[in-house]
């Protein structure tokens, strides 16, 4: 309806966190790219659930010709997309996926499978430590159905078998794997909170493994987290110690490079962001989507570090 | 030339300061006058025509303002807020504050969920609900009435505790699956009846049985008591720390309420639902007359306030203002709110 | 909660000349005191507050009660209230010992008290605070609802017995001095107190409102009721009581006839220039 | 009998119930007496003993707790609490609340960094951080003292403004480029000097400050005294409205240096920072012995509170308590923390 | 912040007796008052607490001030205490205009006042609330520092010199009505005042401090000081004035001296029986 073009939401759980910023320039850079698309980045500024149904609700009211969400709590987003469907606004769903029984309710899914990062992080922890031994888990807000997601990747691969129900039960020398007390750690995705956790766990567990994280909130206060790793460089760099995190934000890439970390697994939000208004600018021109669209991982060692990410 | 014996210990003479200006203005004038002239005297009619100003501004900004499906969702949003404001008025009638309904709005939905995900009936599910809420405020309540601890410390800590509670309980996990009864309690929470939400309903019933109540009486009355004069109220032989157990168990309970239609909107419950849901639900009743020192309440500012709140929010996305700002509205009309009874009050004497 | 109480009619405090005395025949005939406190104590920690009081009040008699600040006259009339509890000693009313924990308690026995600070809830109307703790309430539960006329009609009516301006629907935050004081006063009279407690209710009004409330007293008398006037004022004691009892540090050091003392003498025995009489 | 002619609208007659127990009660016993006697009757030297007892505890349950990088954590985590902490019990102790301070540190932060990213030195970005503060602070004052809104309601407001403005200005975008002074910012919020981080030095300067300037300034008595009876101090002369205003805005400059603090130490900025914190710092100020009715000020409380909080975190970690159940013992603490004073006052009488 | 002024010597306010007529004297030969009230109106929006008021007061000279509750005359001190700033009227102080606005100014202009409900901190000491806003310090700042030493001995000294046993450093929170009377009086001791205004000291005080007060106030008069006493008690005021100021609803309807009326004139005045005098 805007001279001709079509203008498509993109609607992320949180506008405050720097992984969907990626996203949101991704969307842009496709309101450039592709013809007659106008990018709508919108969401609520924090991470709450209700709000981001609201939007959505709005966006509707509206009349946006596509919308492209990333369901913070997929049931509830469900039934609030029946009315996206009633008015007609075609809808998919990138980053987070509705549950099984709705996804009729989206056209595509464009994102990565979380359940793929945890088991890419699980790899990364079992390549330098093929005999297993101890582990912390680190997660971010309470019952994020994504985090569970991939709690439950590395919590099976670690395992070699399925733990139930995500995010999985706690290992318990499974595989070689024992998950020490104290853990899995909430950060609620403070960054704070999350080093502050960090730090605790391996001061007080000298004997530590392993610690993964499914979420960059570990490494986003990039000092502090350099400060807390950095009495283990050597522990890691010998191989006594693997901290393994999600995500590829730059500085994540600086202090691997560093030797301040073992592992990232990253997603790839520019491309989904701009996917998104892809998709949606082809669905409303008649074409067919591929469902469900991965956009890969990438998968940084201490030594692809360099050119994991392109 | 007198001379002075030793005075006892202490006495009484005012200890405390007395000032007219500093009474009046600290309790919200109202008078038992009825009809147009007492309505128009209160803060919830001046937030009814703030609202009506939007609403008409908005209906020439926005085509989608006015349809019946932007009104459905502003109603239905704004009715979960209101229910637990509703509440959250008793409370501060008091001259208390209860911060912990977020929490308790995630525990319970988390309760609620886990007994209907066991295969329990609706009505258990309900139970389990509100019998978790009534044990929050019942604790609330006995260790500001009965231990006289600051109502704001109690509930920081309950805010706390809830929290850390419902995540234990829910391991953390999200639940969306209600046993057998799913359709009938997703329909309860989120269905509609004649064109209207069922939670609009409920919070219609509920406002409505809040006017019988502050109106007709006497645990109304008694609480409004309390919140003039808790002394003289006590001295009257109101039983004070009993009713205000139970005004605590009040708020927590249309918490519950709200948790229980809520679970049933969303279709899902995590333990981090409400979480910072207490300062809204404060700011909705704050901005619907309430006033913090106590002694006042209106059951009608508790809806009012909280669409109020609501309405920004969607006009702003309606009007195309970025979300970013959002919140400085709320903010905003909060202060203007609380600005416009100061300016009312003075210009009253 | 208890549904409101029916007051009694109201015709009950008319000027009924000659009162006073039939209370002193009635006194002689049955030999019984309204109250009776035997050996009051009362300790707030290691505050102690009253020690061992005996005070005797016959049906119609106003006694004065006096003391320095601190003296434990308000402690007292809190006790026999039924606000506190004493650490020790007995209450006995009519000859009964009772023991009261909760004010009610001391309504139900025929005990109502104005309170030093008044105790009323500004954001209520006159006739709401009168009512405060026993409005009066119609229909069945849960339909049971506030009846606003029967209480502005009654508030109404007592008021007017006062003299006193007063309107039931004003709000008392809006009140003066004397019409506070009228709104405290009008609580007593809503059940038929035989013992009616009023603690310092001359203090911090003028001259004119002054006289209303000794007056009052002098009507209480009349029409059979006994009160109990805590004052720092002289005067007022002198004028309208049968006999003053005297505080000094939580003991009674003198409990005298009226006629019997006078001013000079009361004063010494509350600055302690006079031991106890 | 008598005759009454008209009244007056109006009197004043004990307006206010007074209650000797209930005043008693309010006001937390302070006497002037010193030495170890004035000490031991206070809420910090309580909470203090609870500290080394925990510590105690822990340093037999686990190696890591006495290790002197557990420490060095400990007192650089609780520190940027404490600052801010002193900060609200200036607040605290005038009767008020600043809800604010969370959504303040984010703002600043944002601001510094973005000062910062833009070029300038670190004494610029200091500026710009501490005028951020400033004006915050200056604004919920002003509304405070000099329009009289409720402390509760102005910052709650500005709460949701400071947030969304900080969200406007940082376009929602993390910062972590500190131009050309990066090294010696980061050094100043992150490093240490003799092993001990340099927030900590900060704090324990500042701790010292106020602990002169509550004993031995005339701004620090005319806030106790405000605290106690503003109305009196108003009547003595003391120009209450300004010393309200500087309270809040000292009350906001302390959140500034923790946010300039906290930003070189954390080496990114985003707006979502302090999220919530506010209660974390009330927490920390109630348990170090601050009573919301006012007149009452501790400076060892603010760092006390704090590093009990701290160490209820950290402890429960080592101890390999799970973290679900972290919430449930900060919450639990806080309202033992007044029970324990409500205790002790009445033990006192 | 403005650093604390040390108060002058203390031996001033020794009692020199004849000093009432020195005072007088004064006035016949300068033919000046010590200050002047002409036509002081006071409205809080549509309330009119004050019409037109004209009041004189020569040093050494005390008056009452009665009326009604409700009359004005708390408004009226509080006006010359310079905390409320008239609606119209001026103010002469020793025959020069003064425009109040802040309480300081009153006190520079050598007016104090004892308040109605005695405005004092509860939470700090004697010591602390005889200072309050006029802290003693020492040291240049930043190293200005509080000097308790000092504050404590001069408090001392004033308590002593009323007669009251008052420690320095008691809080306030833990003392009698006639400790806290004490510290309230102590207050305008500090600096040595031409006039000392005291609203209702002896309300809800008991028999032995109202003594105390009034003894007070006459060595105040023979020490030269001029005081302004606002009270509802009849006997204090014809015990202590030399003249007495009758306010009926914000309007001065008598100022006569003692001598020329009587107790019940001046009722009389306060209920509005009599017109005027
Ligand atoms: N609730 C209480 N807790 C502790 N002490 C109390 C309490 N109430 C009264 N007291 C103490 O008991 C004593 C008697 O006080 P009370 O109020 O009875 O005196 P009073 O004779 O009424 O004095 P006034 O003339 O000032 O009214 C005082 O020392 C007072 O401090
Ligand atoms: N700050 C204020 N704002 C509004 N009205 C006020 C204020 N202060 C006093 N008044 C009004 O001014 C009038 C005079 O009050 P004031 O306190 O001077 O009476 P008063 O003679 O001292 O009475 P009392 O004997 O009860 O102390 C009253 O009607 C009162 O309501
Ligand atoms: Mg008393
Ligand atoms: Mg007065």
């Amino acid at each position: 309806e805007s001279h001709g073009g079509y203008t498509f939401a993109l609607v992320p759980k949180a506008m405050n966190n720097p992984f969907f910023d990626l996203a949101r320039d991704g969307c842009y850079k496709a309101q450039e790219e592709i013809e007659g698309v106008t990018c709508e980045y919108i969401g609520p500024g924090e991470h709450t659930e209700l709000e981001q149904i609201q939007i959505v609700q709005d966006l509707i009211t509206k009349g946006v010709d596509g919308i492209a969400v990333s369901p913070s709590n997929a049931p509830a987003m469900a039934k609030t997309l029946k009315e996206a469907e009633a008015a007609g606004i075609p809808v998919i769903t990138w980053d987070a996926d509705l549950l099984e029984d709705d996804k009729g309710l989206r056209a595509a899914f464009v994102g990565t499978n979380n359940y793929d990062i945890g088991v890419e992080l699980a790899k990364l922890v079992q390549a330098r430590h093929p005999d297993g031994g101890t582990i912390c888990l680190q997660t971010g807000g309470a019952a994020a159905a994504n985090h569970n997601e991939r709690l439950k990747g590395a919590r099976d691969t670690l395992a070699g078998e399925d733990m139930g129900e995500a995010p999985g039960d706690m290992l318990d020398g499974q595989g070689g794997w024992t998950e020490i007390s104290g853990c899995p750690l909430i950060t609620n995705d403070d960054g704070n909170v999350a080093v502050q956790g960090m730090t605790d766990i391996l001061a007080a567990n000298p004997d530590l493994t392993a610690f993964l994280s499914t979420g960059a909130f570990t490494q986003w206060f990039d000092n502090a987290y350099r400060g807390a790793a950095e009495p283990y460089k050597d522990k890691m760099a010998s191989g006594d110690l693997t901290i393994v995190v999600a995500d590829t934000l730059p500085m994540q890439i600086a202090q691997t490079k560093d030797g301040l970390g073992n592992g990232l697994v990253g997603q790839r939000p520019f491309e989904m962001g701009y996917l998104a208004m892809q998709m949606l600018k082809d669905l409303k021109d008649g074409g067919s989507l591929q469902d469900p669209t991965y956009t890969g991982l990438d998968v940084c060692t201490n030594d692809n570090i360099d050119s994991c990410v392109e | 030339m007198t001379d002075t014996t030793p005075t006892e210990e202490h006495a009484k003479t005012a200890q405390q300061p007395i000032d007219h200006a500093a009474i009046d203005d600290s309790i919200t004038s109202r008078q038992e006058v009825t009809g147009i002239g007492a309505i128009i005297r209160t803060q919830p009619f001046w937030v009814f025509v703030a609202i009506l100003f939007i609403a008409l501004v908005m209906s020439f900004v926005s085509d989608a303002f006015m349809t019946e499906r932007n009104m459905f969702n502003i109603t239905r949003n704004m009715a979960y807020f209101g229910i637990m404001a509703l509440g959250m008025s008793a409370v501060i009638c008091t001259a208390g504050i209860d911060l912990s309904v977020g929490s308790l709005l995630g525990l319970c939905g988390i309760n609620l969920a886990l007994v209907l995900q066991a295969g329990w009936g609706v009505e258990v599910g309900f139970i389990a609900c509100m019998l978790t809420a009534a044990i929050v405020g019942f604790i609330n309540g006995v260790l500001i009435a009965y231990v006289r601890l600051a109502p704001f410390v109690v509930t920081l800590g309950m805010l706390a505790m809830a929290r850390s509670v419902a995540m234990v309980v829910s391991n953390n996990k999200m639940i969306y699956e209600f046993g057998p009864d799913q359709e009938i309690f997703e329909w309860i929470g989120g269905g509609d009846v004649l064109g209207v939400p069922n939670v609009v309903w409920v919070l219609i019933i509920m406002t409505l049985l809040f006017l019988w109540v502050w109106r007709f009486t006497q645990w109304g009355r008694w609480v409004i008591a309390i919140g003039g004069n808790a002394h003289a109220a006590k001295l009257a032989g109101i039983p004070v720390e009993r009713v205000i157990v139970s005004v605590y168990m009040v708020c927590s309970m249309c918490t519950g309420i709200a948790a229980f239609m809520f679970i049933g909107y969303t279709g899902s419950a995590t333990n981090a639902m409400g979480v910072t849901y207490e300062l809204n639900v404060i700011a909705a009743t704050v901005i619907g007359g309430a006033n913090l020192m106590g002694g006042v309440v209106y059951a009608l500012g508790a809806p009012i306030g909280a669409a109020l709140v609501e309405l920004i929010r969607n006009s702003l996305l309606l009007a195309g203002i970025p979300a970013l700002w959002q919140q400085f509205f709320v903010g905003l009309f909060l202060i203007l709110a609380v600005l416009l009874e100061q300016i009312r009050n003075r210009g009253g004497k | 909660m208890r549904p409101g109480r029916v007051p009694l009619d109201a015709d009950r405090i008319e000027p009924a000349p000659g009162t006073s005395e039939a209370g002193a025949d009635r006194e002689d005939q049955t030999n019984m005191s309204l109250i009776e406190l035997k050996g009051i104590t009362k300790s707030f920690g290691a505050i102690h507050a009253l020690n061992g009081i005996d005070l005797t009040i016959q049906p119609g008699e106003a006694v004065g009660l006096m003391g320095d600040n601190g003296a434990g006259k308000s402690t007292l009339m809190k006790i026999i209230a039924g606000n506190f509890s004493p650490t020790a000693g007995k209450i006995l009313i009519e000859g009964k010992p009772v023991h009261m924990t909760r004010p009610i308690e001391a309504r139900e026995n025929g005990i109502e008290i104005v309170y030093q600070d008044l105790a009323l809830c500004d954001n209520l109307t006159a006739a709401a605070n009168v009512f405060l703790g026993r409005e009066i309430s119609t229909g069945v539960w849960p339909f049971r609802k506030l009846d606003y006329q029967a209480m502005y009609a009654k508030a109404g009516e007592l008021f007017g017995e006062l003299k006193s301006e007063t309107r039931p629907r004003d709000l008392v935050k809006q009140m003066s001095g004397g019409q506070r004081q009228a709104v405290a006063i009008a609580r007593t009279r809503l059940s038929d107190p035989k013992l009616v407690l009023m603690d310092e209710p001359t203090a911090a009004i003028s001259v004119r409102q002054v006289k209303e409330v000794l007056a009052l007293i002098k009507r209480l008398k009349d029409t059979g009721h006994a009160v109990i006037l805590v004052s720092h004022r002289m005067p007022d004691v002198f004028d309208v009581c049968d006999r003053v009892a005297v505080l000094r540090r939580g003991t009674k050091v003198a409990d005298k006839r009226i006629t019997e003392t006078t001013p000079e003498e009361v004063t010494g025995l509350i600055i302690g220039a006079i031991e106890a009489a």
